[in-house]
């Protein structure tokens, strides 16, 4: 007996309606493409004119911290809602990022052969750490931002992906990360800054952060990044890997037998997905002008996952919706009652979650009545949905 | 020698702590494959009955005796609620009840602040709890650690004597072994998967009556120590026991050692590189039911 | 049109967009209009201020009271008539033990709102997160915990205890009491960090040793080990700047342990009447604290203070010296504004310089320079009854000295 | 698939076993190339862990070759990438994505990173071919999980076909299939094994006595009797394990009698 045969009723209960895997691209054909040319146009003009025109300079600079997240969750997309994975450590990876940016800003700031506010107050160090050098080359630390994040990510999943350490045993796994990378900054304060973290981040590759016009500028290089990075998921999805990887979701042993390594498939979503954090992150730091602990730990991690679970996790624009929908309620429901907001992002979680697996993007989908993406909503399609028949090992 | 002795006595000690709360997990999680992050919470539970039990009975002695047998129930009916209002809809995508009891977890965190205030509250110890036994050489071992030591093994003892000789034992590991050859063989397994449920979350309550002893009694006590729970039940292996309490005491003892030889903040990181080291060596924890993996 | 095309163009628009932003909008040099700072508005006959304390979270805990007892300040200084003729409006944010949302939130009060000051932040991090933002804005923080020192932001009012009107005089009380070595006890932050090291060098050159120095993470609770070191070094005190929840986790491991206050005290820095209630008198009983304030500090003011205080929130509900602090914070700004005879930041503070206010903790004194208060220095007990009790004071108010200038043994600090 | 020799799987003295437990104990058989074998034997006797055992899925000693390959040792990719196929007991095709994706991705393992990158343009020529062959041509774009029964165990068949697999393990492969479509199975393994070595467990007899070319009988983890349909049934042997187990053989003494 094997743990890969599913169970009976699971695959008993097979679906009549029209769900969806990726969508088979020789149906939607030049319309879907005309349509995502419409949408990207759409998401466009929104994005560079009508947000800038219609916020004021704290609402845009809000906007663009909310971007950065939605940034996150779309590589959570990836990760999970497309491979199974649940990361609950994308805080590792958008730290690992934000900090890379921070310290070459906080570089830039000293000047050459200068040294960060902070050390001489709390590391009393005469001298710049030898790992803080080479953060003073933007060429360093700007590609940095991303292959830091995605070469940790690559470290972690080649060792747990291999040993076949998935489903839950991940999920805790990838919390414990988060857990103990938070542990390690804190602790190294005199070259980290502690729980305080990078802050008071002045410059940005030369333009003051301080003046609303280059606050500005920061949002729109992130909106330009966040689209970026759509398109690039879209290519994702809808390729080859694209369909591979769900079906590593929906049957890592099967496809074994297929003749894949599901490690290397899954790896490839998991650096993608950090890579992604990293990035975030590291355009994290001048939008908000700090980086710290508090943004990498359990919660944190585990609130980007939210805004993915809420806009629908195997959708592309699910998790970027549901991203910055729950950001901007979290900031719009804390300044009107700071209590309650709590009750509702809990509850918004186990309603989503527990009676919308789908997420909003479902809601979307079923009204339409066509498929526009994987809908993991079903009965079983969850690899651990095959444990019943695993367990009868045990007699 | 002392001090080596006096770590050893810590790391068994911070074993027991990790066993006491990761038992109930051993069972909604090692055995239901429920991976409830509101257990914390239950131990918070636990710990704010025996605050509240104190407000009218004024022995602190009598008032743990007390508060055990009482958290338990209600730890274990607020298990019993979330099985039945939530989990059960969940059984066949056991991710998803991580985030959902997330979601109460912060529900619930955010009720006890409500009715019981942001702050800490206190609890009296009794006094025999608060002393400690003199060993020759100088060593001491703290009584409130003796009892917990106790406690966690009692617990352990009677939840394998339950699992192994009462009918409702034999009908959880049915139930865990094959749910759908144990409903055709006419156990009601959804009644069998709430009172796994209450028991584990009762455990939960149990280890919040202990913990008042040790730590702060607030809140937010239960999110600290979730995690590493957790880590104990991945690491032990998953359904059965015996892999849990040879990790929790295992975990403990490294923590201990660590702790000493380097520091708090090190030591925590060096338990973690040991685990994703041990997983890397035995992927399915310690000791395996013959299964390819959970997911 | 072919997809391959399509992404072509998109690529090409995002480049461009990219780019545009960079070239266009983009300034090298600080425009002046940007930078000048948001003006506060008082054109009602409301003024607003902005609270700024973690109303949940960790750090809930503590900051709650914090917001209370400015509340009551607020609702005092409304009821005798508002500062300059106008109520006082409080705009309240809550920081959610999260420092970027500090940062967020008090951009929001200054930018959004307009407030003409800000009350609140506790941690370290969360005054680190905001201090940009309110030098950026030219807007007014008043700061009401005892801190590390180290500082001294121009747009921020420090109303809790810098260093020297803290650990310097605890170090101070353990020497005159005859402690000859001392065991670090902190969790691992800026503060407590800070402090220890000022401990060392403290210690250094008042002929103490310092045996041993131990750190745990925030929000630890497992202090077996700790304990264990700090037993077998035999120390003659410990000096105590844990936070938080790992204080009664530490002292439920120390009275365990066998060590009592009379063989071997604890020095604690971030204990007030609050926690002491989170502990247990049972296991706090007879430690020392080292604060500016204590609900049984004699007095008038204080007296009043505390009526007030259980009036409003209940009589079990103690004060403490972040919460005296916070409260004395508002009327000193009061003051300043009716000193400058207005609300603007840079008007106010210049009045600030010598303005004093007779505190609930007695009689305080703003120093301009440094934008630091000089209060006395009051070692305390914890008793039976939860309340701490001085056993020390400073006798005068001690100046503020957030650099320890004045003390050459810590020339090597800053 | 054309153009290469038919390989045979040659089995030497496997044993399996689990925590004291031998689930397979000392077995060896030879399958010739372009057989069609079926191994039976009451539940428990190892047949599922002796082809989990061939294909890697279950640590083995012994020797197992495919061809002049030695199985045992290797991943469980590379022995499928050696061409042996296997299905499982209840379906386990991508039910979230279409046919096409189905066979597509079986018929890509070798693929580079480069193609995996781009998106699938048409339908490729084999994928097309074993779309003729287990028929579900018409059905291409249908969501996989939406098919009937049998023809999800027909895109299993079509799978490893793509896959080029020269040794296909098919366990149960009609369990709960009409008899038309046990038949339009039963025909699809006489095409397949052409140019293919076909192993299939499976109880059902009337289906055995009517496509298998040769049996083995497991019991206990080891080979009772083997040889053709009509050699095994005359075993007393096999009569006696079947009629003692009437319970475990379900419908087999019946079929095996009649």
């Amino acid at each position: 007996m094997t743990a890969v045969t599913p169970a009976p009723l699971s695959t008993a209960t097979a679906p009549a309606a029209a769900s969806a895997g990726a969508a088979p691209p020789s149906r939607s054909g030049g319309r879907s493409r005309l349509r995502t040319m419409a949408g990207f146009a759409f998401g466009a003009a929104l994005l560079f004119a009508v947000a800038p025109l219609l916020l004021s300079d704290f609402r845009l600079a809000l906007l663009a911290k909310y971007l950065c997240v939605a940034m996150v969750a779309v590589g959570i997309g990836i990760a999970w809602g497309r491979g199974g994975m649940l990361t609950l450590g994308q805080g590792v990876f958008f730290g690992l990022g934000g900090y890379a940016m921070a310290m070459h800003l906080k570089l830039a700031d000293a000047g050459p052969g200068g040294m960060p506010d902070f050390m001489q107050l709390y590391g009393q160090l005469d001298e710049l750490p030898l790992w803080w050098r080479p953060f003073a080359s933007p060429w360093f630390a700007l590609p940095a931002t991303v292959l830091l994040p995605m070469a940790v990510a690559f470290g972690l999943g080649s060792l747990v992906f291999r040993r076949r350490v998935r489903g839950a045993y991940f999920a805790i796994l990838s919390q414990a990360l988060a857990a103990a990378m938070v542990i390690l900054l804190i602790g190294q304060q005199g070259t980290t800054g502690g729980t305080n973290g990078l802050t008071d981040i002045k410059g940005f590759f030369g333009y003051d952060l301080d003046d609303p016009v280059n606050q500005r500028m920061v949002y729109f290089i992130i909106a330009g990044v966040l689209l970026a990075l759509l398109a690039l998921t879209r290519q994702l999805i809808q390729s080859r890997y694209g369909e591979l990887l769900v079906a590593v979701r929906d049957g890592e042993e099967r496809v074994r037998f297929l003749g894949y390594d599901p490690a290397s498939v899954k790896l490839v979503a998991y650096v993608v997905a950090a890579g992604m954090a990293g990035l975030a992150g590291a355009l994290f730091v001048p939008a908000v002008g700090i980086i710290s602990p508090a943004l990498i730990g359990i919660v944190p991690s585990i609130e980007f996952v939210i805004g993915v679970a809420v806009g629908g996790r195997a959708t592309l624009l699910g998790p970027v919706l549901g991203a910055v929908a729950v950001a901007w309620a979290r900031t719009a429901l804390s300044e009107r009652f700071p209590g309650t907001w709590t009750y509702l992002q809990g509850l918004l979680f186990v309603v989503v979650v527990a009676f919308l697996p789908g997420g909003l993007a479902s809601l979307w989908a079923l009204a339409r009545r066509r498929d526009v993406g994987a809908q993991p909503a079903r009965r079983g399609w969850s690899p651990l949905g095959r444990r019943r028949v695993e367990r009868t090992e045990a007699a | 020698m002392t001090v080596l002795f006096g770590q050893l006595f810590t790391g068994i000690s911070i074993g027991a702590v990790l066993l006491l709360i990761a038992l109930g997990l051993a069972l909604t999680f090692g055995q239901m494959n429920v991976i409830n992050m509101a257990h914390g919470e239950f131990i918070m539970a636990g710990a704010y009955t025996t605050y509240v039990l104190q407000q009218s009975i004024t022995g602190a002695g009598l008032s743990l005796v007390v508060a055990l047998p009482v958290a338990f129930v209600v730890a274990g009916t607020m298990g019993v609620l979330l099985e039945v209002l939530l989990i059960r809809r969940l059984y066949a995508r056991p991710l998803d009840t991580l985030l959902v009891t997330w979601g109460v977890s912060l529900m619930l965190q955010q009720l006890a602040r409500d009715v019981f205030g942001s702050p800490n509250v206190q609890t009296r110890a009794p006094d025999l709890l608060t002393g400690n036994v003199a060993l020759p050489g100088g060593l001491t071992i703290a009584n409130n650690r003796l009892f917990i030591l106790a406690l966690a093994l009692a617990a352990v003892a009677a939840l394998t004597l339950a699992l192994r000789l009462t009918p409702l034992g034999r009908r959880i590991r049915a139930v865990v072994q094959n749910r759908d050859l144990a409903a055709v063989s006419g156990i009601p397994t959804a009644r069998v998967d709430r009172t796994t449920f209450f028991l584990g979350s009762g455990l939960a309550g149990l280890a919040g009556v202990a913990l008042t002893l040790l730590g702060p009694i607030g809140p937010t006590m239960g999110t600290n120590l979730i995690i590493d729970a957790f880590l104990v039940v991945v690491v032990g292996g998953i359904g059965q026991l015996k892999g849990s309490v040879i990790v929790a005491f295992a975990l403990g003892v490294l923590q201990a050692t660590g702790e000493y030889l380097t520091t708090l903040s090190v030591a925590k990181v060096i338990v973690f590189v040991a685990i994703v080291a041990f997983l890397q060596w035995r992927p399915q924890g310690l000791f395996t039911l013959r299964t390819r993996s959970l997911a | 049109m072919s997809l391959l095309w399509s992404r072509r163009i998109l690529a090409g628009a995002v480049t461009l967009v990219a780019a545009a932003a960079l070239t266009a909008c983009g300034s090298k040099t600080s425009d002046e209009s940007g930078a000048a700072g948001v003006t506060a508005d008082v054109s009602g006959d409301t003024v607003k201020v902005g609270l700024l304390n973690s109303l949940s979270g960790t750090m809930a805990i503590s900051e709650v009271t914090v917001r209370d007892s400015i509340m009551l300040a607020v609702e005092e200084i409304n009821a005798a008539g508002g500062v300059l003729g106008k109520k006082i409006q409080p705009v309240g944010e809550d920081g959610a033990s999260d420092w970027p949302t500090f940062a967020e939130k008090a951009e929001k009060l200054i930018s959004e709102d307009r407030v003409a000051a800000v009350f609140g932040c506790w941690t370290s991090a969360s005054r680190k997160a905001v201090k940009p933002v309110f030098e950026k804005n030219k807007a007014l923080l008043f700061y009401p915990v005892q801190y590390e020192g180290l500082e001294q932001s121009p747009y921020i009012f420090y109303t809790g205890a810098t260093t020297n009107q803290q650990i310097v005089p605890g170090l101070d009380y353990l020497k005159a009491e005859g402690a000859k070595s001392v065991y670090l006890v902190g969790s691992d932050y800026v503060f407590p960090r800070t402090a220890n090291k000022i401990i060392k060098a403290y210690a250094a050159a008042n002929g103490m040793t310092v045996l041993g120095e131990d750190y745990a993470p925030l929000g630890s609770t497992e202090f077996g080990t700790i304990v264990n070191k700090v037993k077998s070094s035999g120390a003659d005190a410990v000096f105590n700047t844990l936070n938080g929840d790992s204080n009664v986790a530490f002292f439920k491991e120390y009275k365990s342990a066998g060590l009592t206050a009379a063989a071997m005290p604890v020095v604690s820095v971030s204990i007030a009447e609050e926690e002491v209630k989170g502990i247990g008198t049972q296991y706090l009983e007879g430690q020392l604290t080292a604060w500016n304030y204590y609900q049984t500090t004699p007095g008038a003011a204080n007296t009043k203070f505390v009526a007030a205080y259980k009036a409003k929130y209940g009589a079990d509900k103690p004060t403490s010296d972040p919460m005296e602090a916070a409260y004395v914070s508002v009327y000193l700004w009061k003051a300043m504004v009716e000193k400058a005879g207005a609300f603007d930041v840079e008007k106010v503070r210049t009045a600030s310089d010598g303005i004093t206010f007779d505190a609930p903790e007695g009689l305080v004194t703003v120093d301009g320079k440094t934008q630091h208060i000089a209060k006395t220095a009051r070692i305390g007990k914890v008793g039976a009854d939860g309340l701490i009790t001085e056993v020390w004071n400073s006798g005068k108010p001690v100046a503020p000295d957030p650099y320890l200038k004045t003390y050459p043994w810590a020339s090597g600090l800053s | 698939m054309s153009g290469e020799l038919l390989d045979g799987l040659s089995v030497r003295d496997v044993r399996v076993s689990f925590d004291g437990f031998t689930a397979v104990d000392g077995v060896s058989l030879e399958v010739p190339a372009g057989d069609i074998r079926f191994l039976i034997g009451p539940n428990g006797a190892g047949k599922t862990t002796l082809v989990d055992a061939i294909t890697g899925l279950v640590r083995a000693t012994g020797s197992v070759r495919f061809g002049d390959q030695e199985l045992l040792g290797r991943p469980v990719h590379r022995i499928s990438r050696l061409g042996i196929g296997r299905t499982f007991q209840t379906s386990t095709i991508f039910e979230e994505l279409s046919v096409v994706q189905n066979l597509d991705i079986a018929a890509g393992a070798r693929r580079g990173w480069v193609t995996l990158a781009r998106r699938r343009r048409g339908i490729p020529d084999e994928v097309a071919a074993a779309l003729e062959t287990i028929g579900l041509t018409g059905r291409a774009d249908q969501l996989a999980g939406t098919l009937a029964h049998g023809q999800k165990q027909w895109l299993e068949i079509g799978m490893l076909l793509v896959q080029d697999a020269r040794l296909l393990l098919l366990d149960e492969p009609v369990a709960g299939m009409s008899h038309e479509e046990r038949d339009a199975t039963g025909a699809l393994l006489e095409t397949v094994s052409r140019d293919r070595t076909v192993v299939v467990i499976e109880h059902d007899m009337d289906f055995l006595r009517r496509f298998a070319r040769s049996v083995t009988v497991l019991h206990a983890g080891r080979v009772l009797s083997e040889g053709t349909v009509a050699q095994v049934q005359a075993d007393p042997r096999v009569q006696e394990v079947y009629l003692g187990h009437p319970v475990a053989a379900g419908s087999a003494p019946s079929g095996l009698e009649a």
